[in-house]
């Protein structure tokens, strides 16, 4: 295992050290039980998030003006524990309350179903929505169902511009339940990932496989198939996407194209072409998109794909304001 | 001769040498199907459970500390299912100052009935209840704790034949079988501590 | 070499057009001679910098307001040719002139020398600064001097605030040869970087080994040195880069925490943590942080350091607002 | 029999063959010491040379339209480089319709004075001149052009010997020895190129 750490241990609490004292005019570190929240914190319902580290800048990169409150992170690949989101949730909900925003993993959802109920016995108002956005996964009620991946950045951006408009705990969620209805996400992995406890990757791949339909927690996917040419790579993620969503002609969409961590801008741009050529033929609109490596699977070299079916109404709390580290514009 | 909380305290202390030395296999078994984290984080749990050990108490206060810690350390999906097992354990033995063999396996099922609301699954799905369903099928065929933990293990280890359908390595599909599920591994560990610690104060060592 | 591209002479067209379809707003592409420049250009000095590729989001992602006005981009580590530069200076360039930033590399410095020549020739007004920032190359005016690495993007930005307030053209350079007088920075890496066209990485690194003293362009650096913490690497980065720069107790510095291209933010938030508490020994205070994969080299595994001393003039300048693909504050 | 503007299209074509040959070779010698680009730079080149190439005019008109090719499709040290000695080549050449061997010379030579402005190095260096400079010699010491190309690779072999001074390969310092420069090596194979085109024509080949 080759990584830029100290002690294993340590490499959480040492990068949320770096993250806080690089954006201190962002976000203010808890250390124990270990958050990170909004440097100031304005009247309005909070978003909470969390998860496994190593996926970032998800989820301390977005807090800040028009996105997240908190965010609780774990070890690597880890789900945070209730104390974290419970503490962060006494410090920045107020009178709107709280929503947690949650990928669908057993581990999160238990661990912040947990922590809802400590925070309701206190008396603090929390909802929770539960996001599945992978379509490599099968979704069914007799599984886990489907994982959250790459679209929780899309809905972590939409609910959050609702949170600053002002709306209410109600009204934050049903956006959010709008996005996690509307988005879908999947990708592939032309490396694997190794997780500093463990020390060696869960996964490698020969010099022509790829595996395809990976997650973000250096799983396998669901095949390993022969390498790709980058359009290939994106008709292989955008086909099920597409057709999962049922996307039809004359459609808009958000289009996230997204490195796994150890992507170059160079390849994610090259990508990025493809799925906007794809778009097109389908006779699909992508009115807004980004690229780059926002959900993460650590040194990961690997893409995903998400796409959001977009109204006018998404569209414009996707252009509202948003500063935090790692999604800024228009402040 | 009755199960005693210095009893479960050992129990616990076995429990944790255990996993810190097989910590390690359990998370390649978790790099295979799942995130490789399974092995790191069940030694964090441990080891606060370890540390957290009240010296005074009751039996179901040492259940009940040890639930606590595996709740606020482990995180991912074995904390709080670990957590919530030890708590329903602990709630089962409430005001008892010693076990006998019944009160011990009333305390088990009531953790894997516990096991079962907080996960949502159930045997066959390739998770930890497959091993501990084997297990207490043992206890409740009269068998021993010992009979119980080789039923535990024979568990854990059947699971490469399942595919599965809950946790993470329901991702995999098709793709899960020929691996043993993690958290059935550690569960068997479980089984296997509770034994070596319990077996003689139980008398059924002799 | 397993990459995310199409065929190899297709990398860096297919890349920029995906950047330009992601970026509208901000750029636009010249295909033929390949150039990119700022969709709306103000009438101000016009910044005009460019390079091999590989290096994202170096240049064009600093394209915009409060940056560059065109960036050109080379293939793959290869300095691009003076018809991209003569171009884009067509393009750019009004009354109050262009400024070339070169990286202190043979082959940029000579093409961007041509394309001023040919400039000029046009009645064009054309300054030029070159920068070299690298303390890992020993600075002699025998050899090819130092070459020019991360602290350009400081470079980019400062001088860009000051074009986008509209002083002259030797307002502008002044700014910047200020600029490059006091940034220093130096990289290693962990991994060896694969050039699309050569198919194999130039160095390859054993498990314990790194390559200290690196460039930026795939090349092996000064010396191979036994794997290192987290905080060991920083120390190797942050003493020559402090000691050359003759940081006194007291001073106020900007420091940029830059990954190759490969390293993820995990990783560098570790880094960083480090980088500040080092410079807080010195009595340095960090008066600015950034923290990013910025300058980078194709999907290599890295670290570079860059610390640019800065007075309330570059302070300002820093802060000024900036709104470009990859930087973006204040607007 | 003099050398006429066909026979230096025939030099440039070799010249591709070559280094389409060789390109793999160069870019290796390149990744030891320097970035990997010099074999797809220089066939980029030659490539967009020989589409280029002039039907009509004189040999400074083929070796300005090489020099442009060089300038406008290389890049790097490289482009420039050799598309200044195309370029003062054909200045030196300017309104000769066939070139003798003392043409011949002065035009080399001029082209190598224009690397050495364009690039501000000298012999020893370790750069691209190391090829030329003993080939130089070898045509004023009146021998063939055979015997010139001879030199230049004997001139570009050497170059393991040199601590790179000049180019990329300096930052190496003395880890750059023991390695040949990438240009050297390119320009080697334009110095064996001249041979094989135009010994015929200078009349050196009976
Ligand atoms: N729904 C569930 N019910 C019971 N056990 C489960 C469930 N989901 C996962 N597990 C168990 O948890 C183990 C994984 O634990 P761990 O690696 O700590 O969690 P995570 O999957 O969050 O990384 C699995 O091997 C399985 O035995
Ligand atoms: N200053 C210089 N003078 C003469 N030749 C040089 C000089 N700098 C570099 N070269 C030559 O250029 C070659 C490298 O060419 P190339 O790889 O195309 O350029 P780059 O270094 O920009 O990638 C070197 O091997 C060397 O022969
Ligand atoms: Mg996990
Ligand atoms: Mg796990
Ligand atoms: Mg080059
Ligand atoms: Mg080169």
């Amino acid at each position: 295992m080759k990584k830029m750490i100290n002690a294993v241990p340590d490499v959480v609490r040492e990068a949320c050290e770096g993250f806080a004292a690089a954006h201190a005019d962002l976000v203010t570190l808890n250390a124990e039980p270990l958050y990170l929240s909004r440097a100031q914190m304005p009247d309005q319902v909070a978003l909470i998030s969390g998860g496994g580290s190593g996926h970032e800048p998800l989820h301390a990169g977005f807090i800040g003006r028009g996105m997240l409150a908190a965010a609780c992170p774990g070890e690597v690949f880890t789900s945070p524990v209730p104390d974290q989101m419970l503490a962060a949730t006494q410090r920045v909900a107020g009178k709107k309350g709280a929503l947690y925003i949650v990928k669908n993993y057993t581990g999160d959802v238990m661990n912040f179903e947990l922590a809802a109920e400590l925070a309701a016995a206190e008396g603090l108002e929390v909802q929770t929505v539960v996001i599945g956005d992978d379509v490599a996964v099968q979704d069914s009620t007799w599984t886990a169902g489907r994982r959250g991946v790459g679209g929780t950045v899309l809905l972590e951006k939409l609910a959050g511009a609702a949170a600053e408009e002002g709306r209410d705990l109600n009204g934050v969620r049903q956006v959010a339940e709008g996005v996690i209805q509307n988005v879908r996400s999947m990708g592939l992995a032309l490396t694997g990932a190794t997780v500093p406890a463990a020390g060696t990757p869960n996964f490698t791949l020969g010099a022509q496989e790829l595996e395809l339909g990976i997650g973000i927690h250096g799983e396998p996917g669901r095949a390993r198939v022969p390498m790709m040419s980058a359009d290939e790579m994106v008709e292989a993620l955008l086909g099920p996407v597409a057709d999962d969503l049922d996307l039809k002609r004359g459609e808009e969409v958000i289009v996230l194209t997204n490195g796994m961590g150890g992507t170059p801008l160079l390849e994610l741009y090259i990508a990025h072409r493809q799925v906007l050529r794809l778009l097109k033929d389908r006779g699909v609109t992508a009115a807004r998109n980004l690229v780059g490596n926002y959900v993460t699977s650590l040194e990961m070299q690997g893409l995903s794909i998400s796409v959001l079916r977009a109204g006018p109404e998404q569209l414009r709390l996707w252009d509202a304001p948003v500063m935090t580290a790692a999604l800024r514009w228009g402040c | 001769m009755p199960v005693t909380a210095d009893d479960l305290r050992h129990f616990l202390r076995v429990f944790q040498e255990k996993i810190q030395a097989q910590a390690p296999y359990l998370t390649e078994l978790d790099a295979a199907i799942g995130d490789a984290d399974h092995g790191s984080g069940i030694e964090r749990g441990v080891n606060a459970v370890v540390a957290a050990l009240p010296a005074q108490g009751d039996p179901s206060a040492v259940l009940k500390s040890a639930a606590m810690s595996f709740i606020g350390k482990v995180g991912g999906a074995s904390g709080p299912l670990y957590g919530t097992a030890f708590l329903r354990a602990s709630a089962a033995l409430a005001g008892k100052p010693e076990l006998g063999r019944e009160d011990l396996r009333d305390a088990l099922e009531a953790g894997y009935r516990g096991l079962i609301e907080r996960g949502k699954a159930e045997a066959g799905d390739k998770t930890m209840l497959d091993a501990w369903r084997p297990a207490l099928d043992a206890l409740e065929r009269g068998e021993t704790l010992r009979q119980a933990a080789q039923a535990a293990a024979a568990g854990a280890e059947a699971t490469t034949t399942l595919i599965a359908r809950k946790g993470r390595a329901s991702y995999l599909g098709e793709r899960s079988l020929g691996h043993i599920d993690p958290g059935a591994a550690s569960s068997a560990l479980l089984w296997q501590s509770l034994a070596e610690a319990l077996s003689g104060p139980l008398g059924e060592d002799t």
